[in-house]
């Protein structure tokens, strides 16, 4: 039989102004396995948690229930107190008479009291069942893994290096950077893209703590927080990237020339190539599906040009497992497919282009060295016609959602029009101007006041081809006029939509995707960079449209998060999560999918059964995943599955003695 | 290839040619066409304009009939076409609709029946080949402009091509081998009865599919509807007058078109039938394949 | 112009938006945000008093008369670009012919002579099983007192052997009156 | 008086002073919060309830409220997070499914299906915890002491 001690509390006039704690105490006394109670003013205060130290000893008691205030203020103080004692911390039940009945009672002093004894009896029960449960400790890997290496990934990356941790970054093209790498300015202050992401890019390349794993992907992830066994593709870059110096030779004579996906498709680019030429790292890679050597076995002429022999036709891809503490995913968004858009001609007429074309069009550095050509004719287009959501905020052909950045760099992109081409119309097609952030809509209104481009409030319904010129037509729907403009070229503001395997990549990892496919956060507005898995972390676009600046702050925010995870060498777990009871578990993997959290697999073990070894399947909890919701536990029809510390039986004995 | 067929009103009078090439194409690929024995008006417009129901139930006599006889419903008229397809999808999406619309018309139809586009089948059940194996004309100097309105292709549910940009009267006319040209008004409203009705509209309605056929290096315009045909040729001329243009662009169905290439009489095919003349286009096509000219 | 008085307008149209909500197979006025793309394409947009769009914006405010009471209804033609292109799926084109079916039941007939149009092509459907174009013509140009319209076109159509100047009748042993009548019977004003 | 008189006797007395009894399932994270939040706000409701603790509305198992009806009770609530608010992302959604199921079997058996009740309280919804329980209370002492699965067992 157990030996449970009961502690009353009065914390002042809180209760004991309403319940007869004395009372209480003395019902208490009669309940099953109750051999000491008593009623004290501060349970909480030195003195009070001295009682109930020298009661343990002195009562020889291996259970305590304290009746006071709610668990949610003192169950910690109340834990360590009992485990100064020596007792197991989970040993002790709390009874919540205060917030839950002086306080709400306070008029029916009777009722409260009797109240408060079922609340000590329940209490009670429970804490007879208690198991003693140890929180464990799990080894943390002092080293984190960034997937994406866009401007969220770098700042990440940096942030953390700096901070003495060391990083892998993981980045599937060959150099990283990001859309921000293909952006000319930067709203709101119309700095240079290229100026500010450059020298970060360099500082990641050259910090001792950044390994940049660039044209590589994440194959499969194992393990949980602190613990992550990631394996690593890194394609076959044709290049011994330890000999390469970059010196470009290769490229310059490499016959084969494809559509450069940098340059947006409006420019070549080798089949041995740098995506840019400030690429980081500044080495080429051979891209396979069209190189001719590749596809016919002869060519070679990269080989032969190379004086160092850096290139290496043989080479394989590679894959590694690498042990990290903590994941960062960053893998950003991509441009929404237009072609969708039959009445915007399905992606067909080559001067309706979209806003990263643009970006490319105005680059000092891009295919018109920085003139606003438009792709048909190369012509100098004189106007411009910007139609905004374009693929968001259109639930039938597109995505229901606002894409967030794109009011702004239409804004942007008319000032530039404006900027470039003398005598140059701009026409706005918007439904709304969203300008929310710090000199935004300062910057919109210099668009319109200073730049005079022309704003229309209304969805264009169709552009079609007239001649040269693009008929553009829409309602304004402020005049409720259809409206027409002759356009030499259209600029769609296209949605931010996630990566197409972002879905594939969350699976990989173990973390959640909204119907759009970008990431879940934890909490949308209080755990925004986490997820729902322990140890995986948020940055950038991939969790949602964001431009520049929240890109930034959600990477060092995630960067935070990781240090302070990676600053110890271990971590305790709760141990209150599921457990399996292999003998009745018939393996029919029900609880399974229930788990948010992906914890529970399926395992097989190896059974003696009348001297024969079979073997069988059965559910395995994994610890570090588990966050102990208790959901699986409801699932199981076999009852294989039980929650620690809230077991079946436990939470039957409250029920039990409530009734009885 | 058997077929129940409903030319509908306007193939009996103003559309008189589309019902003419209609039959002499069909004999031509083998297609056996079945008029549907007193076939009834399917309402068109008005009805559907005026009340829902009674919309769904004029096109249902008749598919009830098809049903009886096995057959699904080969229907040249857009708009008949329309509202026969409609009335289908009303009742093989709901029970309730179904029983409704079988007491109004008193007799049973469950939907088997389909309606079918005639443009649908000629351009896309018949493989482009079988159709070339029996050009006997090649359609040289046709530059066309096929004008699929807005009936043919919409809704989405209803169409059967690309309500945008639809290709089944292009790629049926170029394996005739006529040229088509890509314009931008091929699924524009002709302004149905509006025209008729409101007469200042329709004609800018009608003047901008005009301009924009000429402007994309059309000779003449082809459609699969009499509604858009009549609009489009017997107007022409008001709209020449009230913008002060001249287009000169002969109308076909595109019926006639495969009647012409395989060799038919255009007499035959109701060719000097048109407002704006055709029979100057089709003889030079005729002559153009060194072929004998007809009056 | 006139401040309209929004106060308490939904609960005195109520019913009247629910009508039209009902008729038109439950589209919701409140989907539409305005961005008048419907309008833009409308090929008939140019004879409307008001556009599509702002039918649904009547509609979104219960202003249920206003829509009833413009010609848009009746320039309508019934293509279906704007519920094609509608970006919030808004089945516009079907809102139009509630509207008008309600604006008939209501006696609101803005644009008497298209009403007289459909009104006359169901009556010979109605009478002979099919549509009598000849009668039609001259029907709706008689009656709609501008007995010259479109008559250039009458005799050259004849000459042409495209208008028949007896009407067709069909032997259905008045399945078609029938028909006609069970819709009416079902509440149906034709 | 008989024995029998004597026992009916004692159960009019006990009829006649009877209470309702509810057990309250509540979630730590929101209703659990939400209850605590309604102390600290002192407000008042009827002293009827028993709140039992648990990690999340999903971990509620309806075998609970068949024992609890069994024993007694004459009334459950299971209470949680708002759905989409699940501090355990989904829980609450398979709390839902099964309160349906849970109801259903109530017919079935012959139950009021009132006496089981469902219901989202946030940790910043006193106010509503407070109405909840209020509204219960009555409706379980309209209905009249839980008889029938009591009854069953003996
Ligand atoms: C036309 C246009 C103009 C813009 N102009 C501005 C502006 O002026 N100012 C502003 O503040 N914002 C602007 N933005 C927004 C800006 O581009 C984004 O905020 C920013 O790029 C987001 O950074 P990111 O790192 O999250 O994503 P990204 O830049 O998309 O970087 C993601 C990186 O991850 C890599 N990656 C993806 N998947 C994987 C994978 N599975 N494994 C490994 N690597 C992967 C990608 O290759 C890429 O390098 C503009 C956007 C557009 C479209
Ligand atoms: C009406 C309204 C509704 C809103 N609703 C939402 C919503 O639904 N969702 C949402 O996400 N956001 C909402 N917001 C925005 C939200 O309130 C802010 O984003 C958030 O409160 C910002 O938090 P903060 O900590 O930066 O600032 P604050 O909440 O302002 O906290 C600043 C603290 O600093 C203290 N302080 C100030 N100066 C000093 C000093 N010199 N020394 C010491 N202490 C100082 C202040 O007393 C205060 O406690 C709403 C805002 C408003 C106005
Ligand atoms: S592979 Fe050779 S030629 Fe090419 S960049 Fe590297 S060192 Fe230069
Ligand atoms: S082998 Fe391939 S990459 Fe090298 S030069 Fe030839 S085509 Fe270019
Ligand atoms: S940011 Fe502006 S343009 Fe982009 S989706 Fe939102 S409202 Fe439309
Ligand atoms: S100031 Fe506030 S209310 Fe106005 S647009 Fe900005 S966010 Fe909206
Ligand atoms: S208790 Fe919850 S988190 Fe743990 S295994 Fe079960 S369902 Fe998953
Ligand atoms: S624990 Fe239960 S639900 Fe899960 S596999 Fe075993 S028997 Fe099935
Ligand atoms: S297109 Fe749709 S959402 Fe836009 S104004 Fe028209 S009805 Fe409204
Ligand atoms: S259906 Fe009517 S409102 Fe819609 S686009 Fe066609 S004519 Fe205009």
């Amino acid at each position: 039989m157990k030996r449970v001690g009961v502690f009353v509390c009065h914390c002042g006039s809180n209760i004991g102004g309403v319940v007869d704690c004395a009372k209480v105490a003395e019902t208490a006394q009669d309940y099953p396995g109750v051999v000491y109670a008593v009623d004290n003013k501060y349970m909480c205060s030195e003195p009070g948690q001295e009682l109930i130290k020298k009661a343990i000893k002195e009562q020889n008691l291996d259970r305590v229930v304290v009746a006071s205030c709610s668990p949610r203020m003192h169950e910690p103080t109340f834990r360590r107190c009992v485990e100064s004692a020596g007792m197991n911390a989970y040993f002790m039940e709390m009874a919540n008479i205060r917030e839950h009945c002086s306080w709400v009672h306070s008029a029916e002093k009777d009722k409260a009291t009797e109240k408060s004894c079922d609340l000590v009896k329940m209490a009670v029960a429970k804490a007879i069942m208690n198991k003693p449960l140890q929180k464990a400790t799990i080894p943390v890997t002092d080293r984190a893994l960034v997937i994406g290496g866009g401007i969220a990934g770098i700042q990440a990356a940096l942030d953390l290096a700096n901070a003495g941790h060391v990083v892998d970054v993981v980045e599937k093209e060959p150099s990283i950077g990001g859309k921000m790498a293909q952006i000319d300015k930067t709203f709101p202050t119309l700095d240079c893209s290229a100026c500010i992401l450059t020298p970060k890019m360099v500082d990641a390349s050259s910090h001792p703590n950044i390994n940049l794993i660039t044209y590589s992907e994440v194959e499969k992830v194992d393990g949980f927080v602190g613990n992550f066994d990631v394996t690593i593709r890194k394609k076959a870059r044709s290049i011994d990237m330890s000999v390469c110096t970059g010196c470009g030779v290769c490229m310059s004579k490499c016959p084969s020339k494809v559509d450069s996906e940098f340059e947006m498709n409006l420019s070549k680019r080798r089949a041995i190539y740098t995506p840019f030429p400030q690429a980081i790292p500044n080495k080429p890679v051979i891209d396979r599906d069209n190189c001719t050597y590749f596809k016919t076995g002869k060519c070679g002429i990269c080989q032969k040009v190379c004086t160092l022999d850096a290139i290496d036709f043989t080479q394989e891809d590679e894959l590694v497992v690498t042990r990290y503490g903590a994941i960062i995913t960053a893998t950003g968004f991509e441009q929404f497919d237009h072609s969708v858009y039959g009445e915007y001609g399905y992606g067909k007429y080559p001067d309706v282009i979209t806003g990263m074309h643009f970006e490319r069009l105005i680059n000092a550095s891009g295919p018109t060295m920085g003139k606003i050509k438009r792709p048909s004719d190369g012509k100098v287009p004189k106007n411009v016609v910007f139609i905004k959501c374009v693929g968001s905020r259109d639930e039938a052909k597109g995505k229901a959602y606002c894409s967030k950045t794109c009011c702004m760099y239409t804004a942007k992109h008319a000032t530039l029009v404006t900027e470039k081409i003398e005598d140059s119309n701009v026409y706005i097609f918007y439904m709304d101007v969203r300008t929310g952030g710090k000199g935004y809509e300062e910057f919109y209104n210099r668009t319109r006041e200073k730049y005079a481009a022309q704003y229309i409030r209304g969805r264009v319904s169709k552009v079609f081809k007239q001649g040269d010129k693009l008929i553009v037509r829409g309602e304004d729907t402020l005049l409720s006029r259809a409206v027409e403009i002759e356009a030499d070229m259209v600029v769609l503001a296209t949605a931010m939509v996630p990566q197409e395997d972002a879905s594939k990549l969350a699976q990989k990892i173990g973390i959640g995707y909204d119907k759009d496919h970008f990431f879940t956060e934890a909490h949308p507005k209080l755990a925004p960079v986490e997820t729902h898995t322990q140890g995986v972390y948020l940055a950038g676009a991939c969790q949602g449209p964001k431009d520049i600046p929240e890109s930034v702050a959600q990477a060092s925010a995630a960067a935070a998060k990781v240090c302070g995870l990676l600053s110890k060498s271990e971590m305790l777990t709760e141990p209150i999560i599921s457990q399996v009871n292999e003998s009745i578990c018939v393996g029919c993997g029900l609880c399974v999918p229930i788990c948010p959290y992906k914890a529970i697999d399926l395992k097989t073990i190896s059974e003696r059964d009348h001297g024969n070894i079979i073997e069988r399947l059965v559910a395995d909890v994994n610890g570090g995943l588990c966050q102990g919701c208790g959901a699986c536990t409801v699932a199981c029809r076999s009852a294989a599955l039980d929650l620690k510390h809230f077991t079946d039986q436990q939470i039957l004995a409250e029920v039990n003695a409530l009734c009885l | 290839m058997k077929y129940a067929y409903f030319p509908g009103c306007s193939l009996s009078s103003t559309g008189i040619e589309y019902d003419l090439s209609t039959r002499e194409t069909a004999r031509v690929l083998g297609i056996d066409l079945w008029e549907i024995p007193e076939w009834n008006c399917c309402g068109a417009s008005s009805g559907h304009l005026t009340d829902h129901l009674l919309s769904l139930a004029l096109p249902a006599r008749n598919m009830a009939i098809a049903e009886e006889a096995g057959l699904d419903v080969a229907i040249p008229c857009a708009a008949c076409y329309a509202r026969s397809k409609a009335t289908e999808l009303a009742v093989s999406n709901s029970a309730e609709m179904k029983q409704e619309i079988e007491e109004v018309i008193e007799r049973k139809y469950e939907g088997k029946s389909k309606a079918r586009a005639l443009l649908d089948i000629i351009a896309n059940d018949i493989q482009s080949e079988d159709v070339k194996n029996n050009v006997q004309k090649e359609l040289k100097g046709i530059k066309a402009a096929c004008y699929y309105g807005c009936l043919l292709v919409r809704p989405l549910a209803v169409g059967f091509d690309d309500p945008e940009d639809p290709q089944s009267m292009d790629n049926l006319v170029k394996s005739l081998g006529g040229e088509t040209v890509d314009w931008a008004y091929k699924t524009e409203c002709c302004g149905a009865s509006c025209p008729t009705t409101m007469p200042e509209t329709g004609k800018k309605m009608l003047e901008r599919i005009f301009k924009s056929a000429k402007d994309a290096g059309a000779n003449c315009l082809v459609t699969a509807c009499p509604m858009c045909l009549n609009n489009l040729d017997m107007r022409q001329g008001q709209v020449e007058k009230a913008y002060s243009e001249k287009y000169d662009m002969p109308v076909f169905y595109f019926t006639e078109l495969t009647g012409l290439a395989f060799g038919v009489e255009p007499t035959k095919l109701g060719l000097n039938k048109h407002f704006v003349d055709a029979m100057g286009l089709v003889n030079e096509v005729l002559k153009a394949d060194g072929g004998r000219e007809t009056a | 112009m006139n401040n309209i008085d929004l106060t308490g307008i939904r609960e005195s149209n109520n019913e009247k938006l629910q009508e039209v909500i009902k008729e038109s197979g439950g589209v919701r006025p409140e989907d539409c945000y305005q961005c008048g793309k419907c309008s833009a394409g409308c090929p008939a947009v140019f004879g409307m008093d008001n556009t599509p769009r702002q039918i649904m914006r009547f509609l979104q405010l219960s202003m249920v008369d206003e829509a009833l009471k413009s010609n848009t209804i009746w320039m309508c033609a019934g293509c279906q670009t704007c519920t094609v292109r509608c970006p919030k799926e808004v089945d516009i084109a079907r809102v139009m012919e509630s509207l008008r079916v309600l604006a008939r039941e209501k006696g609101y007939i803005t644009e008497k002579s298209i009403n007289l149009f459909h009104e006359l092509f169901l009556k010979s459907v109605e009478s002979t099983g099919r549509v009598y174009e000849m009668g039609l013509i001259l029907g709706a140009n008689i009656i709609g007192m501008k007995p010259l319209k479109d008559a250039e076109f009458g005799l050259p159509m004849i000459s042409r052997g495209k208008l028949a100047i007896i009407p067709h009748r069909i032997k259905d042993n008045g399945e078609v009156k029938r028909i006609f009548e069970n819709v009416r019977k079902r509440g149906a004003k034709v | 008086m008989s024995v029998n008189e004597v026992v009916q006797e004692k159960e009019k007395e006990v009829e006649q002073n009877w209470e309702p009894k509810i057990l309250v399932f509540a979630c730590t994270w929101c209703t659990y919060a939400g209850a605590d939040l309604t102390g600290l706000s002192r407000l008042q409701y009827p002293p009827n309830i028993r709140i039992l603790k648990v990690p999340c509305s999903g971990r509620v198992n309806p075998q609970f409220v068949i024992k609890a009806f069994q024993k007694g009770v004459d009334g459950v609530l299971v209470a949680g997070c708002h759905p989409g608010d699940c501090h355990y992302t989904s829980g609450n959604y398979f709390t839902r499914r099964r309160f349906l199921l849970m109801r259903r079997l109530m017919e079935y058996i012959g139950m009021e299906p009132e006496r089981f009740q469902n219901r989202w309280i946030s940790a910043a919804e006193a106010p509503k915890f407070q109405q909840v329980i209020t509204e219960m209370t009555e409706e379980i002492r309209a209905l009249g002491p839980n008889r029938k699965l009591r009854d069953d067992q003996w």
